[in-house]
């Protein structure tokens, strides 16, 4: 992480400031402070900025000065100079206050990088950190609205200590110590010390960043993305490649906002954005817009998946296509909404009262989300039944280097509409193809007018039926669509190189800790043999003979064990599951020691 | 396909109606059949909607497109679809239960955005499907199953309602004045926003006569309020009786002959203001007097569909159709060999 | 079942014509005319009534004329003579239209009995039958009212053709051939008995309704009881038992509304009932009444389900007693609302985002829910949190002779409220006891002030908080505290005394199947053990010990497979249901037969 | 307890307030701080319930007791507490999605019912939390994270939707007009039903400026229309404009001096009928120029909790206190032996 301002702007003080609260947590940690050659440069040039960079982690450092994956710039100045150093995908925060017209003229910026897409490759976070501060100050008596401006590093600090989790008494210890002769300036730097913390949590604005280790590279062309746009973009081009354009509904919900964010943007490829007023009338919204014959999507997180479920259950019962974004956050209730966690499976699994069994399809990669996205819409397309994409804080936040795909290999979606009669006494709406899918007749098609509800419906002609055997068979082939489409995914691939005894089995954002810490285990010869799940409902065929060809299996999860749940319940193997509930990430080193643990 | 070409047929499903015998449902329906060919749109450009609840069984009756939806959320449904498709025709059948308890936000949320669709709201100030509990228009001290003892909560005017909810259109009318309810319908349908026709629904079976006064021979004249836009406002058999404004803002019944002719108030459905509509939401709380039936306010105001089909024809004006090949290369790029 | 009326209203044709309807469908029936002595008794007096028995089954029916469990009873004085007959709990639909003061004077009763208390021994169903058939006739040309009256009869036909489930069609044919030539008698009969099978479906008035077998009965005093009136009065126990006023806060929907209605009657317990916006407002509305210190009590079905789980995550991370009632019906989505199934249980385990877990008490049968309202209530208040009760259709709809509990046998709850600090820094919400219950203390008490929320709180204090460790400790803390609730319930009962290999094992409304199933096979020297569960979550202590005792485990359930899937997922044994999703209840000779397959 | 016994600091918790600096709703918390001393209610008795949202932390820094609950239930929530609780001073905060947005249904449910809560709703027209998208009362063309081509919705007026939804006690006051704000919380806190007071408050991270107008040195006496009980309703730095009634029931803005003083609108905010209240709440669309602040109405109904109560009192009186074993033995029953 680097620090980077003016020289004025007190970047070395904050940086110390961080290195000391994160030693207090006992962290490794390496500091590399780079002040500007000259003593006193004019404001706001290149030459006079001044950064600090701090290394940290809980286990051995190998490199001193990595590429920085967070930079706080404090104006642009500091933005020319410090952005080449920060790795691609990376977190660059800006003191928006500063990139005024002059400012970025003095360093021969044409256009505001805040504005134009030169930023596209990292996740810019413009605060309005001069502004705040200046309101803080506003509040105590005897500061000046220079001095409080001049605390603005004290924001900076405040907001990376909530980001990083930091303790904050350090910090104030730390200033109520320095300062505790010159009442105002101690009382600014602490106020804008908790005005930075707050902000971070208070706006829910930030998400904690983690780094994912980059995989061997394929040859191609690449790009960052984070999971956030992966996923908006694969929804758009599974409206490209289907041809149906894309009707995305949603309430706002940390971190799931995103979505809707970058969607909205793109308009001109015919994407309709609603901001609905709640999570219930967006999956309402998404499911009207479906019968019209788009791709209805909406997205959520936490909460918002609690509110959609009766929706989606009437969307199981229309069997129409349609697509239920969940990115998963700490949990449960409000829990901790900033921070990540993968404690939905089960809740979109078998959340909805009755038997509605639906598809769920997980990313495993920020740059899976995109592949996620399309795969689910052909899911539901083809199977004409709401899907639901797993994502998580995570991946949502995440970036990695990802290789663009050539949009002629992305698979072409049929939306095969029905638009004529399909049987001699006319339009059948129940009528199913060898899939057990039905038929897709959208309104403004002649002849095919038709009428589709909640209550049970009879076999072939969809006309309300309470009859006990229909209801049966109606519930048993709704179920049995779902199943096979086990046929059509492809096998879980096992990466076993060592003929190994632990199965260490996953889903979702767990994927890079699994690889990592596999190829750790095996760079000291341990055998380990590791799996992803990314379509967790139906399980790929061979789910089964994979996880019974192994002694022990492992299933890391962010959550008290609900893969591992639906693994034994099924299979019934001794599944062992490595919970991990703290709203982070598992590591790949402590994951390397739990398999130590098991081999 | 031009209008002369449909039928009543061509809108009456196969399936057999199962209301109770009497129900004004009955009415309804035959009325909506009736003058859907005369809308000019073809039954396979039409969807119904419905919410849950007697009243929402109605899109089954109707030979055209239909979702049966879940409670409450016919609104946000028909929102979905309205948007993604401006070019159909889109209604909304829900019931006093369905559309002011459990699904009163969805309604005044596609009230204010002026969504293009035609709300029917068949109030029979009754949970008739769940038979018999009060709704949120049933009258205070009502006896039901579920007040024994009467009912407490003060209730909604829903006319007062989708007017403080920003509503274009707002009207009224009967289940069994089969020319009102047509001619309502019908202005309703050429509305270009959304509409909602509070539609006073007899249930015969759990409350029976909520609406006689406006309904029964002997008292009809006497309480029906008809409303014409230019018109002053008056009423009675003999047209004896008229509205007046008083300086409070709240309106009065008077005899025409206390007052004179030229004091009358005159209706205005166009007013951008929607004071005076809201005063004659308020001039009856009840319908057991008096009430005023017909459009109440018909403004012209953005459509929200059309908004958004605006901002991508725009967009596209702008920067092109979409191209996913460019958007997938767009910023940073690396080549790895 | 038995039609009765008055001489002049056709009850022999009504009979006759169910019976034909019936045999049609394959069952076994015994028909049983009862016709009145005199051949034109003057109209509405007793000894003009004119009756129809019909018993019907799909196997062995055994007595020519048992207690019929279905009355229905055209005019007073039928009601009068054929009450006695009717089976304690039976079913008794009565014409409303024809207890006018005049009729009932005729036969003598003084009250009206559809008013006054003494028909609250059966399931009464008031429906204005002639009101109806006129209406229906006003539609028909040529019909007069007095013709139109007079086919009510066809109208008790359709009614209780759909109760039944019978065909339409035979009924339909039979009239357009018999009154071919009288064109208005057949539009009007035809059109009263469509009536009457719409009202049946359109107003969800009646639910299936089934024998329940009364068990050997132990000495004491008996009533009869449904399972509705049973929870109702089980949570107005509760209530008395805790000392704690009742909130119940509901939203109308079958079967659910009955709970509502019931609990309504009874203000003079202090019982406050809110018919609620919606189902969301409803659990709220308990939830704030829990806060407040009362039982907090919501009830709902299918859909309603959905949309309270966001707030019982709330209720979870509040850890305040609430009590959720889920009468299941027919699902998913609409569904079939009148018809049974209990396909809701991982609906209420899983159907939240995050980790919630909540309790959940399955009564088995009608009598029962009153007991599962109270157990409800006492692990609800012991423990600070929500509680589901899972009944069904037909465990509320159907009546059983109760042994009547002496209410000084019920347990007796203490509501424990905290009343001053509980620790040198003042009060601290989150502060456990051994059970790891908080305490509750409610507004009103001095000095007690705190504030919860649903988001992540310290240990302890219950102050918000971001520490990843805190969050992993409160998780684990509320699902231990879930866990050992297995401590404080009954072991499950094995009946099993034969020394069985095989164990069928059930929840909810099966008991009474499962226990006669066994009792044909014992019969016949199979030997089979049984075990019903009624606590569903945490399940009890024994529970893995029984299960694992045997080579296998038969679970019958109105689901495909959900408590089977706890089981498996559970104790890894191999358990396999047996899945019945017809809206209906599973028979016991049906079980018998899949019982001895697996012999 | 003796109301002089309470000191600001009694209702103060310890936690720090975590808003944005500069951000309106320090303002208003200190404001309520301050005047709850006043109001005759120990902080044991009184109860702040809140929605999710910037606004929803209000409840953290009273120190009453308190509920944090979910996105949009906040009038839900605290409808159970105070039926089961009617001794207890309940309060709601909530912020403009909160209230107008998910939780719309239960806002005007609570209203219609008149349920003992005085509802504050946080209007700073934009989601803070969720960092700046645009809220049901933002205008239309706002740029906005979620709306980077300009809102389409028509915004709510949360006003005219209180007095569309029936509510007794309505009112507008702002986040820094510290008098006017306490003013206006000491009347709500006198009224017996729901109240509902809609507070404009600045949010200077992602909305700033949005009530300048009102606000502002320069701008506010001539922008600030006061509304008085029995008062003519005039305004301007020297009272020199006020507001008269048309004859088709709106509003206008007119110059005292054109007019004339008699002719000026008189406020009643005990008038039975809505009407006035809803054209004042009507009189400016958005708060960018002449906006009425004050309590637009105050009527009394019967009060939903208290109505609860006498229901279940005369039960009691009727029938006696319940007693279990009555209930379970009442009906028909046997013995066996
Ligand atoms: C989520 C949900 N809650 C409750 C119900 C039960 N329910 C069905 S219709 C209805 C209300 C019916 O009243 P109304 O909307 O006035 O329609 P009506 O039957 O009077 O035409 C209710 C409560 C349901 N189907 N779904
Ligand atoms: C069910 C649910 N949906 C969405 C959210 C995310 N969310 C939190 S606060 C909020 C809206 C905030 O706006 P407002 O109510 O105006 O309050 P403000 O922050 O402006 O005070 C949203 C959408 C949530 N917490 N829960
Ligand atoms: S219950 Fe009432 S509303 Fe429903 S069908 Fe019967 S008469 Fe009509
Ligand atoms: S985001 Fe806006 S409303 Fe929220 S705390 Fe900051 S200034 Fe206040
Ligand atoms: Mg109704
Ligand atoms: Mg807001």
């Amino acid at each position: 992480m680097r620090f980077a301002g003016d020289s004025g702007d007190g970047m070395q003080l904050s940086g110390n400031r961080f290195a000391r609260a994160t030693a207090v947590l006992g962290n490794d940690l390496v500091t590399m402070p780079d002040f500007p050659a000259e003593i006193r440069a004019p404001r706001g040039t290149l030459h006079g900025v001044s950064a600090f960079q701090i290394h940290f982690a809980s286990h051995d450092i190998l490199t001193p000065g990595d590429q920085p994956n967070v930079l706080v710039a404090m104006n642009p100045a500091a933005l020319k100079t410090n952005l080449p150093l920060v790795e691609s995908g990376g977190v660059v925060i800006v003191n928006e206050d500063e990139f005024t017209d002059r400012n970025l003229d003095k360093v021969g910026y044409k256009t505001n990088p805040l504005e134009d897409d030169s930023l596209a490759g990292y996740q810019v976070y413009a605060v309005p950190m001069e502004t705040i501060t200046k309101r803080a100050g506003e509040e105590i008596e005897g500061v000046t609205n220079r001095e409080a401006i001049r605390a603005k590093n004290f924001f900076a600090l405040g907001l990376l200590s909530w980001m990083y989790g930091r303790p904050t008494d350090v910090t104030i210890d730390w200033i109520e110590a320095k300062f505790k002769n010159v009442d105002a300036v101690r009382q600014i730097n602490r106020a804008a010390f908790m005005a930075g913390h707050n902000f971070g949590e208070t706006t829910e604005m930030f998400g904690v960043l983690y780094e994912v280790k980059p995989a061997e590279m394929a040859p191609g062309k690449y790009r960052n993305v984070n999971g956030s746009v992966a996923l908006a973009w694969g929804l758009i081009a599974g409206s490209v490649r289907s041809g149906l354009p894309l009707l995305y509904a949603s309430y706002p919900i940390t971190p799931a906002s995103e979505l809707l964010h970058e969607l909205s943007r793109h308009k001109n490829f015919g994407v309709r954005t609603v901001q609905a007023e709640d999570e219930i009338a967006a999956a309402n919204m998404a499911l009207g817009g479906a019968f019209g014959g788009h791709l209805g999507v909406t997205g959520t997180a936490g909460p918002g998946i609690d509110l959609k479920s009766e929706t989606v259950g009437l969307a199981s019962i229309y069997e129409l296509p349609m697509i239920i974004v969940d990115v998963q956050r700490a949990g449960p209730s409000t829990g901790m909404p900033t921070k990540t966690e993968a404690a939905d499976l089960l809740a979109v699994m078998y959340g909805r009262h009755g038997e509605s069994p639906v598809p769920i399809v997980a990313p495993a990669t920020p740059g899976g989300c995109f592949d996620a996205a399309i795969e689910a819409t052909r899911i539901a397309v083809r199977y004409r039944t709401p899907v639901f994409i797993l994502s998580d804080t995570y991946l949502g936040n995440s970036s990695e280097p990802w290789l663009i795909p050539s949009v002629d290999d992305l698979p072409e979606i049929d939306p095969n509409f029905t638009v004529e009669a399909n049987h001699d006494d006319g339009f059948m709406p129940y009528l199913r193809n060898t899939d057990l899918a039905r038929p897709w007749a959208v309104p403004g098609t002649p002849g095919l007018e038709h009428r589709i509800g909640g209550l049970e419906k009879e076999d072939g002609t969809g006309n309300i039926s309470y009859d006990p055997e229909n209801h049966e068979r109606m519930t048993r082939i709704r179920a049995e669509k779902i199943e096979r489409i086990a046929d059509d995914i492809p096998a879980l691939e096992v990466d076993d190189p060592d003929g190994a005894d632990l199965l260490v089995i996953g889903w979702g954002s767990t994927h890079g800790a699994i690889a990592a810490a596999a190829r750790r285990v095996r760079g000291w010869n341990g055998k380990v043999a590791i799996a992803h799940l990314t379509h967790l409902n139906p399980f790929p065929k061979n789910t089964e003979a994979v996880v019974r060809s192994y002694s022990k299996v492992l299933v890391p999860e962010l959550n008290t064990g609900q893969l591992t749940m639906m693994l034994r319940a099924r299979f019934l193997i001794d599944a062992e599951c490595y919970s991990k509930v703290q709203g982070l990430p598992i590591r790949a080193a402590e994951l390397e020691q739990v398999i130590r643990e098991r081999l | 396909m031009a209008t002369a070409e449909f039928t009543k047929q061509d809108f009456t499903s196969n399936q057999e109606p199962r209301w109770c015998p009497g129900c004004g449902d009955y009415a309804i329906l035959a009325s909506v059949q009736s003058v859907m060919p005369d809308l000019g749109v073809a039954p396979h450009d039409t969807v119904f909607v419905a919410g849950i609840g007697c009243a929402g069984r109605f899109a089954y009756y109707m030979d055209t497109y239909g979702m049966h939806g879940i409670h409450g959320r016919a609104p946000a449904l028909a929102t979905g679809l309205a948007v993604s498709r401006p070019d159909l025709f889109v209604w909304v059948v829900a019931g006093d239960g369905d559309a002011l308890s459990i699904g009163g936000n969805h309604l005044i949320h596609a009230l204010r955005r002026n969504v293009p669709i035609k709300i029917l709201l068949f109030n029979n100030q009754i949970y008739g499907l769940t038979k018999g509990q009060y709704s949120p228009t049933s009258e205070v001290g009502k006896i039901t199953k579920s007040t024994p003892f009467g009912a407490l909560d003060h209730p909604f005017n829903p006319l007062a309602l989708a007017l403080g909810a920003e509503a274009t259109f707002v009207a009224r009318t009967i289940d069994v004045d089969r020319k009102h309810l047509t001619q309502t319908l019908k202005q309703a349908a050429a509305h270009p926003g959304a509409a909602i026709i509070e539609i006073y629904q007899n249930c015969n079976v759990f409350n029976d006569g909520a609406f006689d006064a406006l309904t029964d021979k002997g008292t009809k004249d006497t309480n029906q309020i008809r409303l014409e836009h230019g018109q002053a406002i008056r009423f009675g058999v003999e047209q004896e009786n008229g509205v007046v404004q008083n300086t409070d803002g709240s309106l009065s019944i008077v005899a025409v002959d206390d007052v004179g002719e030229d004091h009358l108030l005159k209706h205005d459905a166009h007013l951008a203001d929607p004071s005076l509509a809201f005063a004659l939401a308020n001039l009856a709380a009840r319908p057991t007097g008096p009430t005023p039936i017909g459009v109440f306010r018909a403004i012209e105001r953005p459509v929200y569909g059309q908004a958004i089909d605006d901002q991508i024809a725009s967009a596209r004006d702008k920067l092109g159709d979409g191209d996913l090949a460019t958007l997938l290369n767009s910023g940073d790029a690396w080549d790895v060999e």
